[in-house]
């Protein structure tokens, strides 16, 4: 057991599937010679050689390469630098990574992994700054997971890594220099399977990434206020854990969806809209969302701070819940 | 001229007319509503997947366009399945969730025709990318259009191909015609000048005559085979029908159409197999040989049954459902 | 008054809007010389010149274009062929022209219109069927419009041209063909209103684009068993009119959604979820959605009748509504 | 030499210089903590700036790239204005939500710096399509690094370009790195024979040398304004500093930096400029009128007042906000 940084987990699990399986390849701008522009392929190219590749500023072509790559005998795992940029990858991923095992009549997986960074909190400015995983969640054929800490951010990359179809992979930039404990041996975490943070009978918040620690803060808070929140950390997003969302709120009867990404058609509305339908009996409230505004990711701090869902919100959210 | 040369000159033409017999059924099954959705016929260009696939080895792969019958056919795809599939059958190469625009055969390398312009090229980089990573010396193909030369794919892939000295043969059927338009109101450049800002060997050849096509991709496979990196063929040729099937062509003038028959690729082998001392029966023996085995495929396709969506459904993810 | 079919509705549109200011420009594949695949741009060219431009096979560009053409005082309308294709056009659409108002501190307004045909029914694959409409509607900035018939068709995409802000106008196919009234002067109908199609005091059932017409006929075959379904058609999806919405809710008391999007995470997701919130009180039972199962759009036609949702599927869902 | 000349080249020496004092002023508020996010300075690149914007009008238009501080300056964007955006302050060019890498001023045709490599060249193509198209004789430029080369929008603007003989002048700031890697290591292609595949006019020059830089610029911008259609420039250059401030540069040799002094722009105009009786007096002098400019800038950016989130909301959208 160490405490590592989030960054060192990701790195520690690119190389330990490097190490074990030789179809594990990795590709991206700057990632092998520099360690990549937030260290998280540190070290991998000087000990792995060339399956660790810099590329040119491709990035339309890396993602369609990927593909070929996976339906040929490798297990690629392309870094593009900002989720932002996951806009030049779309059609790899839509069209083809998406597509190709059902489209082709269930002949071949597309084993294939496109980690990226997204989120604010760092005056990154309105194109380095977006969370856009709702657009691949909503497609048929992609799997999408996103840590909150370095344990889980090692367990899901092993999976998403070893798993059969494509996968994209968010790390949210806030959190490379997060720690956490790290096991010796560090759990294989399967896709789809939410974990319970905290627990508490007053209300269910459902989170991912980053913004579980704001979750985190304001349930110690509002515990200290008599209010016991129950803390849901999806980690997969496509597929997420609807029977852990619905036992929770069996027993709170009352949902919060929190997460950075922009509130109107973002991931809280499917998760909102599921429950709403399937656990329409159990709500004793309206479920609420705690998300981002509609507008784009501000540059400067304070509106990035404004802008950004905090625990006063979460509270807020709470609170109004619990009324 | 041999005996083994003239086997393999019949053997050639025998290909070319397997697509052309197929294509020309497929044509009237289209008519009677026997095919469903729309199908783009290579009819016209058969020298060029035939000469092309006749240097290739079972575990080169290739990616393929929206008129890609042809190099499914000439990669050795089975008759059968694929009547079955652009007739939306169950048995279908892709269990009549593809068509026409998406037939693949992962099992020899048929990457898949796509429907995406443009997209062929990076998934064939891609393929290039594991043959090379894998240490396999297999070569991956890029088919595409001249239209297709417009798309930034292109530029990207030529620039990586080269870069990495990946195992990758483009090949541009240049047909003159995108959709509608002469790809000369489109495109501006020409493919011999691209390849040589990129530093890659570049041939070109009459794709009418299947022996100067297998030729210039003889020579392009057995570089890129060693080691020698990428090369770009482009290969003159005519599209004999409209864009898709049920096209009107009015934007083609009488002339150019009733002067197709001159660029006939089987007519041009035709009479040199004569030539060589083949006799007129032998050919028509051949002939009749494919039409037998193209009706039967019909008359095969034509008894499947219909494909079933809930069984389907699995396909989408090759480990679980979604959510 | 007269009847027109939905094309010919577009293409009065773009011809009025061509007219009446000299800064609209049309461009697009093979819009001009032979009016679009679609021919909702049939004598355009002829009519206004080099205004209504063919291009080539270049999607990322051409998007880009617009974005600089809209910011040098052209009003721009940009087809892209099939929705699709939109996957290479993100960057354009979301760090751009979304952006490019708020960014630069409100400076500019990005005046341009991408008009695009999703929706399938015509066994069109895969690659050539996708709604996509969730992915825009959850950036700020873009608007996202997608009409029923005829009428609205001409009023949206005036608006559209006319508006400011960067606008995704979506076309279903299957809708081309349909005919509908349209006045001499046709209206000129507001972003973000919708209207109600039919009044019952039952269900509210909430739907956009040709999904209409499927809720329209289950709507009739209900009222012959007694049941009255209001239907509200969105025609605006971003920004969409919650206050009709609940309007209607408040006197049905319940709420379907329907659409041609895959569900999970579609634009239904989010309309269930910000009324599940503000109409919690005036909920009788869960809010619905019929849309796309979890599945890339087939190919075969038996397939995308079982994939796509039809009537009996509505009429089932608001049969349960109302159990 | 005559006066008039030296008044010329006076004007650019007071031009560079102030994009020189400005940036070296940014690296110092950046290590200060007074400018937030993340800057590129194009220290030593600013004869490209100054040189291109010495030939442009007010109403030529150009985009520009992440490294876009010089760009704005030379085409004449209001100093307070600047420093106020860089320091997030509301009364910034962008009102504090773009930053550095989306400093703009749309009212002298600075259509913004970019945060998408590859971006600013499509969207000056759009740019200069809206001039041909409004019939005015105005010009755009597309700026872009070397390592943006590699991007598929190069390939597809070079072509739109060319074929619609649009006033658009690429101009290439070849500063030989694309952040951490050498872009020899990453693109292989030669941009004049790139532009000569596409039939487009090249020059290259001596980027440290404004008045190559402007004679190369001047011939270029005449022939887009006189309806030549498009030209392509290049300019070798070195980037002084880090990809981005902060950045340590290991990958960088300790000689190559030692030796970036020799190739200063401005130490070469001064020697040129005493050389033609300019006395260092008078460039003292010149110089400290530009510092004093700065640092009044600079004060006044310090008392400017903090952004107003709520307020942004409002430019969102020019016509209205979302629902
Ligand atoms: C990305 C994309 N853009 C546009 C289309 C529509 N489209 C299909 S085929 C075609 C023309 C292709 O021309 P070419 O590459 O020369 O192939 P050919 O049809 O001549 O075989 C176009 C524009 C598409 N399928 N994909
Ligand atoms: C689409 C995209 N990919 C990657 C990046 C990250 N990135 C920013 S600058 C840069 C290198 C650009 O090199 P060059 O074009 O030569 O410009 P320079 O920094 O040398 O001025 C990269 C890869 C980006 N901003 N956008
Ligand atoms: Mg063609
Ligand atoms: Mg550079």
């Amino acid at each position: 057991m160490a405490e590592v940084r989030f960054g060192k987990a990701i790195n520690l699990a690119l190389a330990d599937a490097l190490e074990q399986d030789p179809a594990v390849f990795l590709f991206g701008e700057d990632i092998a010679t520099v360690g990549g522009p937030f260290g998280a392929t540190r070290g991998l190219h000087e000990r792995f050689g060339d399956r660790v590749r810099d590329t040119p500023i491709s990035e339309a072509a890396l993602a369609n390469a990927a593909v070929g790559a996976a339906l040929s005998g490798l297990k690629p795992v392309l870094e593009i630098m900002f989720m932002d940029f996951m806009t030049l990858t779309m059609d790899a991923l839509v069209n083809q990574a998406a597509k190709a095992r059902y489209m082709f009549g269930g002949q071949a997986s597309v084993p294939m992994v496109v980690r990226t960074p997204h989120g604010g909190g760092i005056s990154a400015g309105p194109q380095h700054s977006q969370c856009l995983e709702a657009w691949f969640a909503h497609v048929p054929g992609l799997k999408v997971l996103c840590p909150s800490n370095p344990a889980d951010a090692y367990g899901l990359l092993r999976s998403a890594i070893a798993d059969p179809d494509p996968v994209v992979f968010v790390e949210n930039k806030a959190l490379y220099a997060m720690k956490g404990e790290l096991l010796e041996q560090p759990e294989i975490i399967p896709i789809g399977k939410a974990r319970i943070l905290r627990q508490g009978s007053d209300v269910t918040v459902v989170s991912y990434g980053a913004a579980v620690h704001i979750v985190e803060r304001a349930a110690s808070q509002l515990a200290e206020q008599g209010l016991e929140v129950e803390v849901l950390d999806l980690r997969s997003i496509q597929p997420w854990d609807e029977a852990a969302v619905m036992e929770s709120l069996s027993r709170t009867h009352r949902l919060l969806i929190v997460h950075e990404a922009v509130e109107a058609f973002g991931v809280g509305a499917e998760i909102a809209a599921r429950i709403g339908e399937v656990g329409f009996d159990e709500l004793d409230a309206p479920i609420l969302r705690v998300a981002a505004p509609f507008v784009p990711v501000p540059f400067a701090p304070s509106l990035e701070k404004a802008y950004q869902p905090d625990a006063e919100a979460v509270i807020a959210a709470v609170r109004k819940l619990c009324a | 001229m041999t005996m083994r040369k003239n086997a393999e000159l019949l053997e050639l033409y025998e290909g070319m007319y397997l697509i052309r017999q197929v294509e020309l059924r497929l044509g009237r099954l289209f008519a009677d509503g026997e095919v469903p959705g729309f199908i783009h016929l290579s009819i016209g260009q058969e020298a060029i997947a035939t000469g092309v696939a006749s240097v290739l080895r079972p575990d080169d792969t290739l990616a393929s366009t929206h008129r890609g019958h042809g190099h499914a056919l000439a990669k050795g795809v089975d008759l059968d399945r694929f009547f079955m599939e652009l007739m939306a059958r169950e048995g279908g190469m892709c269990k009549g969730r593809g068509g026409s625009m998406h037939v693949a055969d992962l099992s020899i390398g048929m990457l898949g025709a796509n429907a995406i312009v443009g997209a062929s090229i990076p998934i064939a980089l891609g393929s290039a990318l594991a043959h090379q990573v894998r240490g396999v010396d297999a070569v991956a193909v890029a088919f595409f259009g001249d239209g297709a030369m417009a798309e930034g794919t292109l530029h990207e892939s030529l620039n990586m191909a080269a870069l990495w000295k990946l195992p990758l043969v483009f090949v541009c059927e240049n047909n003159g015609w995108a959709e509608f338009s002469p790809t000369s109101t489109q495109f501006v450049a020409a493919l011999d000048k691209l390849a040589k800002a990129f530093g890659i060997a570049y041939e070109k050849a009459d794709g009418r005559d299947v022996q100067a096509v297998s030729k210039a991709s003889e020579r392009a496979v057995k570089a890129a085979r060693s080691g020698k990196g990428p090369r770009v063929l482009e290969f003159t040729t005519h599209r004999f029908r409209g864009h898709y099937e049920g096209d009107p062509q009015k934007y083609r003038s009488a002339d150019e159409l009733s002067r197709l028959g001159e660029h006939d690729p089987l007519v041009l082998l035709e009479s040199q197999l004569i030539k060589t001392g083949v006799m007129e029966a032998e050919l028509k023996h051949l002939r009749e040989g494919v039409d037998v085995r193209v009706e039967a495929a019909v008359e095969r396709a034509r008894r499947g049954g219909a494909p079933d969506f809930e069984a389907g459904r699995a396909d989408v993810y090759t480990q679980m459902g979604a959510a």
